[in-house]
């Protein structure tokens, strides 16, 4: 479905990605794990557009993205949390979520207001308030909902559970627990590795701007001393 | 039990009609570290905002080291030693880290009002800014501009300016965020080296952290503190359980 | 008093500010949502009166002068906004400011090019050109009452526009994050353009309504254009309401200035002095009133929910 | 020197620069008909702009006398360009001459040898008004004008020659950004009960207030007397507006293109016949400046270094005008005629003005008394 | 070691231009033209006012719109004495900068309590009401200005009615403004300064209350501006309130803009091609402000940081590193 080839990045003339490939399959749920700054935003950004990769290739669904602009990748079915949220400051949550709202591809059972709010229901009670007053918390589950309504093919999450209660984070996992088996794919990105063994199909581990493991949740498992050196747990 | 380091009394917030800080009552003993749990949205930022004097409470009072804080401006709060960190991060983002923490360190060496002589020369100012780099593991990356760096490496750089100060009180907004695995393990290493020297006061989500260094633990659930107490008794506590943990933690 | 004066200048004061207004909306949709500070909004005021101008010569008529001068504004607000502002979204405000001025100059310059310095008169079909009789013997232009319902007309449907479409949503949100909007699917760049060209129309359109009673000239925007800037620092950046209460604020202001500051004057100074100092004063009054509403609201009159 | 040098200082930029434009006609015109020689020099003019702005003009007329090393410098339209430029020039020791502009100041105390005026001073005009208003009957009239020092000027001669009562002034912002839309004046000029309505307005502010004035309903209700507002830059614009309102409209003026001597003919059809339209009072004051410098360096043959002589020269006026023949007070400024005129239509059914009448004759400003030189 | 300042000029350019500064009255000779001496002067007087401004806009992140009010205010300390007869140039000096301080903590002191955008407004309004001001005092001129007869005496010790003198008293005052202005942005309060720039809100945590910061920085800058304006009084020995004007204020942002902000000298370089550009196009074409302006326009396109970042990428790449 996804799949990136040999990318390298830059911001201005320090380079981030050496040589970045990696692939997500369709309805798999794929994670990349790192250290803070090795490279895995920048990856995302690179598959969104929002910065330009020097080499490579990003194909998704065949169609090549590479250097596409930012919208024109969204519309190929991409769903994006930022990390740091990210939700527009200026309005309402209702606004947040259907600002940018579609459903392109025509889902069967799309993405509405009501589904998010009964995800996460502390939204429920700030639906009219500006989201740059929401807490920390808030505004990370209204990130997601926000992702969800452009009812992508693959969603990517960046740290999406930073700053959430324990409650919250596990109704999180839960629900994509539900979107992997109703058949969404999905890239995450996050610090909890036993939750994301649990969950992810295949994992990709990033040092120094390139994959240097990838494999199975069982092999992840069955190879502890490599998590304790590349993860640090 | 009056004559704690840090007491709040009666404090309220009102945000719209929502009561973000509900008549808390809290107190921080000297040198403990004094965690805050509670669910998202339960107001513990627009606490700490109001210890640190960002923003105004509606009603209540704070005392910090004896002395009436309530209506005392921000900068003046951080001179009497209370620094806080940011749990969305905040920084000079076109100056150097160096630079971002040398600046925490002026801040309380004397006034600022010294028109003439080079300011990047002073060792006085350079020195403790390396020490405080150094404890979060920033030293290498000290003449980088903040701008280029990771979220994660903000997150550290974050904290180094609050331990700058040399703050007699840290108040610290969930400094393992968006941190990895092994950053925030080195961040409890570094905030247990600080126990007992340093008095502080720690929201966190991240229930291993908040367990292992907590001396007590106060949550916060709609702006009331529902309970407070040793890890121990927190972590069997059924109300806050149902309200926060979740079986996370059983 | 005389009560009658005072209702004609009231009246005066209302279609000064619904003018101002007409300008001050799309700068304040471009300020605001866009976050680019364009100075050259005044520039596309003028076009739109030397376009209204020559039209109305070759149509003969001043109604289909405008209708035909409306699109053609808001097509060169587009061109502008793809051949220069585009490039300067992601630069900071001073860029902007630089950059926008030398429009203005580009802008004069063409426009004494091709239509050399004289300025340009627009006259008026029969109905527009005459007055309404009030009560009380006194008289108002048909023409100002028309430019006051231009203006509120466009104060609601902008109003409505914003705060009730998607498009509205949309913009306000690609104001704060432009990125973000973008990586959510939505060609930020076309909408930005749209509401470029459509501020354009409206500063286009409050220049064909002041041209037939002053003239079109050269440079006639650079003046009005901070006084509109004024105008939206009142209001609060951003807020369509706060732009028209802020309009109407100044535009009574001003116009009560000239009319009552010197007589007021002369209650505690010489007749003589009073009649020297009561234009400055009176041209002051909106600049003191602005320093005294950001002196007690930082954020002018109708701050937006954020920033 | 083997040129004449005339700098010749305007405003060419920003919309006033259409009386600008009028004057560089007038003054390329003049000097093609003298063959571009004055006593067997070659002339050369160079033009600046002042862009309607005091420190410009000083600037610019700084670098006409540092740089250029000028004979002459002359034009300004403004009176507070001149103002502000002519020490520039005095100092340097050249001879500057006021195509238009004519201060108080420069005609009372602040008079200089070396000054010369070829169109009146400020309050001349205003006053012949004042006694049009007198003999026509007006015993009470409202009066506009720009704030600044000419408008100020002009308010002060009609109330010196007016002996009914100002009921109401109005001093307008001036400037690059004048204030253009009067609503707010002329609805207090209707409500203050005065009998008639005098206003200055120079440039493109008169058009607008004529128009403004006639669609406030005032025409027939409070009649328009106007100087310096009314010419040949406005009426054009008048007519395409079908303004018809300013027909019969009076104003009073020292010069018309209807005057009625050899001179004048020859510069009236010239111009028109070069540019295509009538030449404004501007363009002729223009025009004679070059005929004045021309008699000065002709008296002595050529030798510009004869700064008396040229100045004897120029004191006598005697020059071909396209006023007629004037003479020149102590202070330099023009001793003349001022006429009525009235607008209407040419036979060619292009809007004009037309002499009715003189109302002063061989007038001296009230200023000259202050001059001691 | 530490970057100094990031955006920093070639400190070669910066000698070389004030090489040239102190040879241009030969160079005027020269050639016989005496008005490149005017040209200069006028164009340091302005430099003076833009490293002024620079001071707050490109170190401290406040963009005041109203400088030039401090140029008119320190003119007519000149101008008003001098109508009564005073010609002393140490009052006059006095007055500038004294008055111009009490003006700029006046209007500073609410000015700063807004921000960005509107604080570009703010003190834009206050300049516009300084200017009013002084168009409706009638005793001064109002509207038309006031012209000054001499220049400020300096009993006995300069002659600045010479030429000469006047040029080489301006030089040295740029010199020294330069000089002032380095010496604060790199001291404690200039990295106060620049830290409540980039982050006011943790400024304020840390424990600065850099509303003080700002406004003494504030009241520095128009000083220093006002006494520029002492000078241009001098200069053009005519000031009118037009000077105050808000294009004006306009201009020396772009001077500092075009020069590059935040930079020690680029505010001079932006002065001069500014001042230059104007003078020498305009003897072009009556429509030079059409390639002026597409200029602007385009080196803020294609040049971030002005005519500095044009010299710092020509520096790139003809391999002259700049200082660091
Ligand atoms: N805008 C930028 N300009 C220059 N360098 C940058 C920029 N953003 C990131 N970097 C650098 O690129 C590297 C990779 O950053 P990236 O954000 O991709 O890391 P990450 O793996 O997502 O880390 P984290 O877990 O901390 O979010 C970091 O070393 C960072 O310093
Ligand atoms: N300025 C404000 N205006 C209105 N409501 C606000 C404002 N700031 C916070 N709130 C609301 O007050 C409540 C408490 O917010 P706060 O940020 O203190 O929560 P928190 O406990 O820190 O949550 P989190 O763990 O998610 O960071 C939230 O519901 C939030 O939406
Ligand atoms: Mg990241
Ligand atoms: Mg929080």
């Amino acid at each position: 479905m996804l799949r990136i080839e040999a990318i390298e990045t830059f911001y201005g003339a320090s380079q981030v990605l050496f040589g970045m490939s990696l692939e997500v399959g369709a309805n798999e749920v794929v994670t990349l794990m790192g250290r803070n700054g090795m490279g895995k935003t920048t990856t995302v950004n690179s598959i969104m557009g929002i910065v330009r990769p020097a080499a490579g290739r990003i194909t998704f669904e065949n169609d090549e993205i590479t250097n596409a602009p930012a919208h024109l990748i969204a519309r190929h079915g991409l769903g994006l949390v930022p990390e740091g949220r990210q939700v527009f400051p200026n309005l309402s949550v209702r606004e947040n979520l259907v600002a940018t709202a579609a459903n392109r591809f025509g889902a069967r059972d799309p993405w509405t207001v009501e589904r998010v709010l009964t995800m996460f229901p502390e939204l429920e009670a700030r639906i009219t308030s500006m989201a740059n007053l929401l807490s920390g918390g808030e505004q990370q589950m209204l990130a997601i909902g926000r992702a969800l309504m452009t009812n992508p093919k693959l969603l990517i999450l960046d740290e999406a559970t930073e700053g959430l209660a324990p409650l919250i984070r596990k109704e999180i996992w839960h629900c994509l627990e539900r979107l992997k088996v109703e058949g969404q794919a999905i890239l995450v990105i996050d610090k909890n590795i036993d939750d994301l063994k649990r969950i992810a199909d295949r994992h990709y581990i990033v040092e120094k701007g390139k994959v240097v493991w990838s494999g199975t949740s069982a092999e992840l498992d069955a190879n502890a001393e490599l998590v304790q050196e590349k993860l640090g747990v | 039990m009056s004559g704690a380091f840090l007491e709040v009394r009666d404090l309220y917030k009102n945000y719209g009609g929502i009561a973000a800080t509900d008549h808390v009552d809290l107190d921080v003993r000297e040198s403990e570290l004094h965690a805050i749990i509670g669910p998202n949205g339960a107001g513990k930022t627009t606490l700490i905002s109001q210890l640190s004097g960002e923003v105004p409470p509606d009603g209540g009072r704070v005392r910090f080291g004896g002395r009436d804080i309530t209506t005392t401006p921000a900068y003046k709060r951080s001179l009497l030693g209370l620094a806080r960190s940011f749990q969305i991060t905040s920084l000079m983002l076109d100056m150097t880290v160096l630079e971002n923490v040398a600046l925490a360190v002026q801040a309380h060496a004397g006034h600022s009002f010294r028109f003439w002589r080079p300011a990047r020369s002073e060792t006085g100012l350079t020195g403790p800014a390396m020490e405080a780099l150094a404890a979060v593991d920033l030293a290498d990356r000290a003449h980088d501009v903040a701008r280029a760096m990771s979220h994660g490496e903000h997150r550290q750089l974050e904290i180094a300016m609050a331990l700058a100060t040399r703050p007699k009180l840290l108040l610290l907004d969930e400094p393992m965020a968006g941190m990895g695995v092994e950053e925030s393990q080195r961040m409890v290493e570094i905030l247990r080296g600080l126990k007992g020297e340093k008095t502080m006061l720690l929201i966190e989500h991240d229930m291993d952290a908040v367990f292992t260094l907590a001396d007590r633990i106060s949550v916060l659930v709609y702006g009331r503190v529902i309970a407070t107490g040793t890890p121990e008794e927190i972590r069997n506590d059924e109300a806050v359980r149902q309200a926060y943990l979740g079986d996370e933690v059983a | 008093m005389d009560w009658g004066l005072f209702t004609i200048q009231m009246l005066n004061g209302v279609q000064l500010g619904v003018l101002l207004f007409l300008l001050a909306a799309g700068l304040t949709l471009v300020f605001g949502i866009m976050d680019f500070v364009n100075l050259a909004h005044g520039s596309l005021y003028m076009m739109g009166a030397y376009f209204c101008a020559t039209l109305t010569q070759v149509t003969d008529s001043f109604i289909l002068g405008v209708l035909l001068a409306l699109p053609l504004t808001a097509l060169l607000g587009w061109l502008v906004e793809l051949i220069v502002v585009r490039a300067l979204y992601t630069h900071d405000h001073l860029d902007h400011v630089l950059a926008t001025f030398g429009l203005i100059l580009c802008f004069d310059t063409a426009v004494d090019f091709i239509w050399g310095p004289t300025g340009m008169a627009i006259p008026l079909p029969a109905f527009l050109d005459t007055h309404v009789d009030l009560v009380g013997g006194h008289t108002f232009p048909t023409f100002r009452i028309l430019i006051i319902c231009a203006g509120l007309a466009v104060a609601a449907l902008l109003y409505f526009l914003v705060a009730h479409t998607r498009i509205g949503m949309l913009i306000r949100a690609g104001a704060s994050n432009r990125t973000m909007v973008m990586a959510l699917g939505v060609d930020i760049g076309k909408l930005f353009a749209l509401v470029f060209a459509v501020g354009a129309a409206f500063a286009g359109l409050a220049g064909m309504l002041i041209a037939p009673i002053t003239e079109a000239s050269i440079g006639m925007g650079n003046e009005i254009i901070i006084v509109a800037f004024v105008v939206i620092i009142i209001g609060g950046i951003g807020s369509i309401k706060g732009a028209f209460v802020a309009a109407m604020l100044v535009g009574l202001i001003d116009t009560m200035g000239r009319s009552f500051l010197d007589q007021l004057l002369k209650l505690f100074m010489s007749s003589q002095n009073a009649e020297t100092s009561a234009p400055a004063l009176s041209a002051m009054a909106i600049y003191v009133l602005m320093a005294v509403v950001l002196a007690f609201r930082p954020q002018g009159l109708f701050p937006p929910k954020v920033r | 020197a083997d040129k004449v040098k005339i700098g010749f200082v305007t405003t060419i930029t920003t919309p006033a620069g259409v009386i600008g434009q009028d004057m560089v006609d007038a003054v390329n015109l003049a000097v093609e008909d003298i063959g571009g020689k004055m006593g067997g020099l070659d002339v050369e003019l160079i033009i600046e702009d002042d862009g309607f702005k005091p420190p410009i003009g000083k600037q610019k007329v700084d670098k006409l006398v540092k740089k250029d090393d000028v004979d002459f410098v002359a034009g300004f339209i403004w009176s507070h360009v001149l103002l502000a430029s002519k020490k520039s020039a005095l100092d340097a020791g050249k001879f500057l001459i006021s195509s238009n502009a004519g201060p108080s100041q420069v005609a009372g105390k602040q008079c200089d040898k070396n000054f010369f005026s070829t169109s009146w001073q400020n309050d001349q005009t205003p006053m012949a008004m004042g006694e049009v208003l007198n003999q026509n009957g007006v015993k009470s009239v409202y009066v506009m004008a720009p704030n600044y020092a000419a408008g100020k000027n002009m308010i002060a001669g009609v109330e010196r020659t007016f002996k009914g009562e100002v009921v109401g002034r109005d001093l307008t912002k001036w400037g690059k950004d004048a204030q253009l839309d009067f609503s707010a004046e002329l609805a207090k000029a209707k409500a203050s009960g005065a009998e008639a309505l005098w206003v200055f307005y120079p440039g493109k502010a008169g058009g607008a207030l004529i128009k403004q004035y006639e669609q406030a309903g005032l025409l027939g209700e409070l009649p328009l007397y106007t100087v310096f507002t009314v010419d040949s830059i406005a009426l054009p614009k008048l007519q395409a507006g079908n303004l018809g309102g300013v027909m019969g409209s009076l104003n009073t003026q020292h010069w018309g293109p209807d005057l009625d001597n050899p001179q004048n003919k020859k510069f009236v059809e010239g111009f028109k016949k070069k540019y295509g339209r009538y030449p404004s009072f501007y363009a002729a004051q223009s025009y004679d400046t070059i005929f004045l410098i021309k008699s000065a360096v002709e008296a002595v043959n050529g030798n510009l270094d004869d700064m008396d002589g040229m100045r004897a020269a120029m004191e006598k006026a005697d020059f071909p005008s396209t006023r007629g023949k004037f003479s020149y007070g102590n202070n330099h400024f023009p001793i003349q005629n001022f006429y009525l005129r009235e607008v209407v239509a040419d036979a060619d059914g292009v809007w004009t003005t037309k002499i009715v009448k003189t109302v002063l004759e061989n007038h001296q400003d009230p200023y000259a008394k202050d001059c001691k030189m | 070691m530490l970057s100094l300042f990031r955006t920093g000029l070639p400190a070669y350019v910066m000698l070389a231009a004030l090489a040239f500064l102190a040879a241009l009255p030969f160079i005027s000779e020269w050639v016989d033209n005496a008005f490149l001496m005017d040209l200069f002067l006028r164009l340091m007087v302005l430099a003076i006012a833009a490293v002024s401004l620079n001071l707050i806009l490109g170190y401290g992140g406040m963009v005041s719109f109203g400088h030039a009010a401090y140029l008119v205010i320190g003119a007519y300390a000149v101008g008003i004495p001098a109508y009564y007869g005073i010609y002393d140039g140490f009052t006059h000096i006095v007055i500038a900068v004294l008055g111009s301080a009490i003006v700029a903590l006046l209007t500073g002191a609410i000015a700063l309590r807004t921000k960005g955008v509107y604080f570009i407004m703010i003190t834009m309004a206050f300049a516009q009401m300084v200017f009013f001001t002084f168009v409706s005092i009638e005793e001064y001129g109002g509207d038309d200005g006031l012209v000054i007869d001499q220049r400020s005496e300096f009993a006995g010790l300069l002659d600045i009615e010479d030429g000469l003198t006047f040029y080489y008293f301006v030089l040295v005052s740029l010199v020294l403004a330069l000089g002032l202005v380095h010496r604060i942005v790199h001291s404690r309060f200039g990295m106060v300064i620049s830290g409540a720039k980039g982050n006011e809100r943790r400024m304020q945590a840390i424990g600065f209350p850099t509303y003080r910061y700002r406004l003494v920085c504030y009241v520095i800058s128009g000083a220093l501006c006002g006494y520029a304006g002492a000078l241009l009084g001098n200069f053009t020995y005519f000031i009118t309130p037009e000077m105050g004007d808000w294009v004006h204020s306009g201009e020396l942002i772009f001077m500092v803009v075009l020069g590059g902000a935040g930079s020690l000298f680029g505010p001079v370089l932006g002065t001069a091609v500014f001042v230059l550009l104007e003078e020498y196009l305009s003897r072009f074409t009556q429509y030079w402000h059409f390639p002026f302006g597409a200029m602007l326009i385009l080196v803020v396109i294609f040049t971030r940081g002005g005519v500095n970042g044009m010299f710092r990428w020509l520096g790139a790449r003809i391999g002259l590193g700049a200082k660091s």
